[in-house]
């Protein structure tokens, strides 16, 4: 697995909703070797403010050579993303960091929260290849509210899974928490869960699945000065004493290998 | 081809750090670029003047909790804790890589006592594939109730002494900037017997969450490095270097091809990137196609002749 | 109208500075607000906190030969070498426009000697319409060489015990980042009786110009101040804070609301705005403003709630 | 006389030549204080690099509220001020600084060289309004190529003064120094100069004015931080043997007050 550094093409600029965008990069050596759940570093401003790179999930990664980034307009650097525009260039490294682990043989659950709906589409792109039996997959996409949501929907639906969504608010699909899905029987026994999202949220996730006995991944989050292992500012608790370290370690983990807060 | 590229006589970039004779003045620095390997895939290593190691110590070191580290203008904070595999694992899995290179290897060691300076020193001595030490001072004296000895300059000549005793490597001490007169110990860890400096080390710094009113570093206090911090790092080696005869590296905020010659003229002998590397992990590999670019448009005759040229009225 | 809003009771910005009380912790930092009088037609120069003067000296100074000033990342330096119209036209043409205003006017004063020290604040003293003495002591001492009072403990005890003993005039010690032991420092100050402390004054740092090869300051060297600085400042003035008994100032870097505020969770009871000025000239109005609301929504009883509030593990 | 810190709309955004541009902006409050060679500080960038405003002398001030700044793109700040979008808004302080007086019994001669020309056109302006006789009058535009005059010309027409233009390499107007016209029956005795330009040229008009007795004031410029006296940053020699502020004394100057290098 190698990592590139490219300047990237932005060839797509899409606004989803107030806060949050999707760019369509042109960045074929990235694309090509890229994994659901990877990340790559962008730069987002010409500058030194902000300083350092800011990581992004892949939200897709294209045999045509693009990859997209799916984010939300939080601070300094996605303000400056969000004002990108079409043909402008990025320089991106990546890809970097542990994607999923495909679990053929289980039923897969795929559930993300917010923002963490961002890896899962390449994820159901790469499950969906699979010479697996797909029919007891779940694809579950919660958020505070519809547009968390809703613009979303359409890219999961073409891969043919059942789609459960859920907002705090109600404002679209069920209300409530995604996570109250997973606690039901809608969720297949035996089924192997890729999740993304808040911390909150992950550790409901890992809780659920320890009980019913499902196998989970989970994507986490962490500051990052470099992505590539060589700073070690990004490390977090595991359960085995040690630290581990999002960038390369992760940021994808068996959520049974990290130390849940409560 | 990169390898011959860079015995090109023209334009000659080479200058020697004491005995030890590099390609370029562009060195990595220890903690910003791993064990050099995490770079291999977007970085010709072998272009490079010289790679620091992360910082080892003795025995393995899991460093401080998270969070370690936090963005402030134009620079960062980091309180990894000096995290590292210690210097039996180092030598077993990171050496045989590193040897691989075709640039000097220099090892960034640290110690919270003096006994455990030498022994690690000891301990490296031996090792094929090592080029130089470089002494990291800015670590507590566990023994003299946690005071750096980095900023007392006989405590830092007492370490710069007792490397040298154990080893015949060229012994690189690095110097902290928090002190109220770096030619003091300059010329303190000089006398020590210290083949070269390098300086400066990060700057030490705070930042607070106002929300929860909480550090933003675990440790509290963390170093700061970056582009924020060169003018500082700039003067302390413009002050050092006319005092001392050794050879002085320049570190600090170092982002570009300008900035790395502002050193160079200011009297560094060489120069380490470090923060910038996470911001461009290929910006060692520009600043030396930068530096050949511009020896070629001056018309040097070789980098060295810039080392030290700052004209002051 | 803008001076009942001032008092009004709630949100309630008093804080005092020993016996200095001021209607709100903002104020504007020495040789960052000339003497106010510059402001008034971009701040409502009554809602500060407090206004400290440009450095005064008992001769006028003329100042550094130009280029003074430089910008570098994310910060400044300067070097504008103490120019002022010393203290007996400062008396005469300044002091009659700041008696006008309804905020304290801190004078900050400096010299190369301890008896210029003395002679200038016994000039000052019997002046009405200033609150309290700064004194700047990162001067060089003329007669010891040329040493900063400001890096050697009992060199600024001597300054400020100098002081102290020929004024009634509340001093307000102002420390230089550029030591090894900042507590040191505070702690000396503090036993010579210094009513108060205000850190940090700029750090020293360089910048060259890789075209003329020349330092881009005139005088080589100048002082660094602006965001770049705040973590160095943030950092120095938490220790300090934890360490003394008398009230802190907090300086370096501040650009907003949220900077003022980690400062006074830090342990300063109030704060100087500096470089900022010079970006934003309503910036200490705007800081005001943001701390008011902030005291509001997070429904403190009083500003001086949020002092030293920091949670460390 | 006073200042307001005014948050500006872009209301017109024009590139006059590869690196030069004209912005409009809609400052109501300054524009109704300002006088010909006073400037204002714009901050470029959102963040903090660069750290500090940009001075910029006023290319117009207008009674409808508008004024204008006249640049080339130098470096970080120029650049981001040449990437602005018509609608978008621009924090102004001014206007600062003593212009140009103005002496109306005597033949005005506006000598601009590069960017130097950005405050003439304003001071043209102004002195076309008064009440004086102006058939001596002459505009003297110098560049080192066209793009850096030919643009502007139209715009100094208005007032029916004589212009005439040069540049170094003879691409418009004539070929030389714009100062050679200075120096030749071309001006009529007892002129008096308003010149703006690099120091190399201003020091020749300052030579030329000495030699022919001509008055002349000379805009010149310095690093500033603050623009308004605070930080005593913009000091220049002055012949009196102290320093004077380009800020507070300038930039406009006798150009006797102020020593030249040879
Ligand atoms: C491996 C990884 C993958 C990620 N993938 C995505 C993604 O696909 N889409 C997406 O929108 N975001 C993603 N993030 C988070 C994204 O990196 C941050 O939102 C971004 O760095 C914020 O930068 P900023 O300059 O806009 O915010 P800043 O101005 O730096 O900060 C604004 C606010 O955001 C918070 N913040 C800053 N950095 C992070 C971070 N790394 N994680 C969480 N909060 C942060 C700050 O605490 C602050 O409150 C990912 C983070 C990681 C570590
Ligand atoms: C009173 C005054 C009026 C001015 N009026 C105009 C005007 O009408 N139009 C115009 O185009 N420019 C004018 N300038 C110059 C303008 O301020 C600079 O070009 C600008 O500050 C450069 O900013 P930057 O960030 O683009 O360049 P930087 O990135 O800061 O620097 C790029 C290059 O420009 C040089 N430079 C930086 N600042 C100045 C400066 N103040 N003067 C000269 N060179 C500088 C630097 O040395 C460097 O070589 C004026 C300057 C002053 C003092
Ligand atoms: C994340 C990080 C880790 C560091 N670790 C070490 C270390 O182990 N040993 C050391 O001597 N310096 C260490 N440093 C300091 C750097 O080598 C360098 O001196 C400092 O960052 C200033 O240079 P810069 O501004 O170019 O980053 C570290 C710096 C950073 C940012
Ligand atoms: C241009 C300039 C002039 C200054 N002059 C003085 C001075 O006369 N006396 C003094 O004690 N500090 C002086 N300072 C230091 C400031 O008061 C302040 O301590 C420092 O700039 C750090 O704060 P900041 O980062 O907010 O600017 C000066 C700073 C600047 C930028
Ligand atoms: S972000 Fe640098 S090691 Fe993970
Ligand atoms: S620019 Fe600050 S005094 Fe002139």
């Amino acid at each position: 697995m190698s990592q590139h550094q490219e300047k990237a093409r932005i060839i797509r600029f899409e606004q989803l909703s107030e806060d949050n965008f999707r760019l369509t990069l042109q960045s074929p050596q990235i694309a090509a070797q890229a994994f659901p759940g990877q990340f790559v570093m962008i730069l987002t401003g010409k500058g030194n403010d902000p300083l350092l790179r800011r990581p992004f999930s892949l939200h897709q990664a294209s045999t045509n050579g693009s990859i997209q980034v799916y984010f939300k307009n939080v601070g300094r650097g996605t303000d400056i993303l969000a004002h990108a525009k079409e043909g402008e260039i990025l320089d991106v490294f990546g890809p970097l960091g542990r994607g999923y682990r495909l679990v053929d043989e289980k039923p897969a659950c795929l559930l993300g929260g917010g923002l963490g709906i961002a890896p899962l589409l390449f994820l159901a792109k790469a499950l969906a290849k699979r010479n697996r039996d797909a029919t007891s997959d779940l694809i579950l996409l919660g958020g505070r509210s519809k547009p968390e949501v809703e613009p979303l929907v359409d890219d999961f639906k073409q891969f043919g899974m059942k789609i459960i969504c859920a907002t705090d608010d109600g404002t679209y699909g069920e209300e409530g928490f995604v996570t109250e899905s997973l606690d039901s029987e809608r969720v297949a026994p035996g089924t192997h869960v890729y999740a993304c999202g808040p911390e909150a949220m992950l550790e409901t996730v890992h809780d659920i699945c320890l009980q019913r006995g499902f196998g989970c991944q989970v994507s986490v989050e962490s500051v990052m000065a470099c992505g590539m292992g060589a700073c070690l500012g990004c490390n977090i608790p595991a359960s085995d004493g040690t630290y581990a370290h999002v960038c390369i370690d992760g940021p994808v983990f068996d959520s049974g290998a990290l130390v849940w807060k409560s | 081809m990169e390898i011959l590229k860079a015995h090109d006589p023209y334009p000659d970039l080479r200058v020697n750090i004491g005995s030890l004779q590099l390609q370029n003045p562009v060195m990595t620095a220890s903690g910003t670029f791993g064990y050099a390997r995490e770079f291999e895939n977007l970085v010709n290593l072998h272009r490079l003047g010289g790679v620091i190691v992360k910082g080892i110590s003795l025995l393995p070191r899991a460093g401080n909790p998270p969070p370690r580290i936090v963005e402030t203008s134009s620079g960062m904070l980091n309180a990894i804790g000096l995290q590292n595999v210690g210097v039996t694992r180092f030598i077993k899995e990171k050496i045989p890589y590193l040897r691989g290179l075709n640039v000097p290897v220099v090892v960034n060691i640290l110690g919270d006592t003096i006994e455990e300076y030498q022994e690690i020193t000891k301990q490296l001595s031996d090792v094929e594939g090592i080029a130089a030490l470089e002494v990291n001072i800015s670590c507590p004296n566990v023994k003299k109730g946690g005071v750096a000895f980095g900023t007392v300059p006989h405590m830092a000549a007492a370490v710069t002494e007792a490397v040298k005793s154990v080893s015949s490597l060229p012994v690189m001490v690095k110097l902290s900037p928090n002190v109220s007169d770096i030619v003091e110990m300059a010329l303190s860890v000089e006398r020590a017997g210290a083949d070269s400096l390098s300086l400066i080390n990060t700057l030490i710094g705070m930042a607070i969450d106002v929300k929860t009113k909480k550090p933003k570093l675990a440790n509290v206090i963390g170093g700061l490095s970056g582009p924020a911090i060169k003018p500082v790092a700039l003067r302390m080696v413009y002050q050092v270097a006319q005092r001392v005869s050794i050879p002085v590296i320049g570190i600090g905020g170092i982002d570009n091809m300008e900035d790395a010659l502002e050193f160079l003229i200011a009297g560094a002998s060489a120069i380490q990137v470090g923060t910038a590397n996470f911001i461009n992990p290929r910006i060692s590999e520009d600043i030396v196609d930068g530096i050949g670019e511009y020896v070629k448009d001056q018309q040097l005759g070789s980098v060295r002749e810039l080392i030290g040229t700052l004209e002051v009225d």
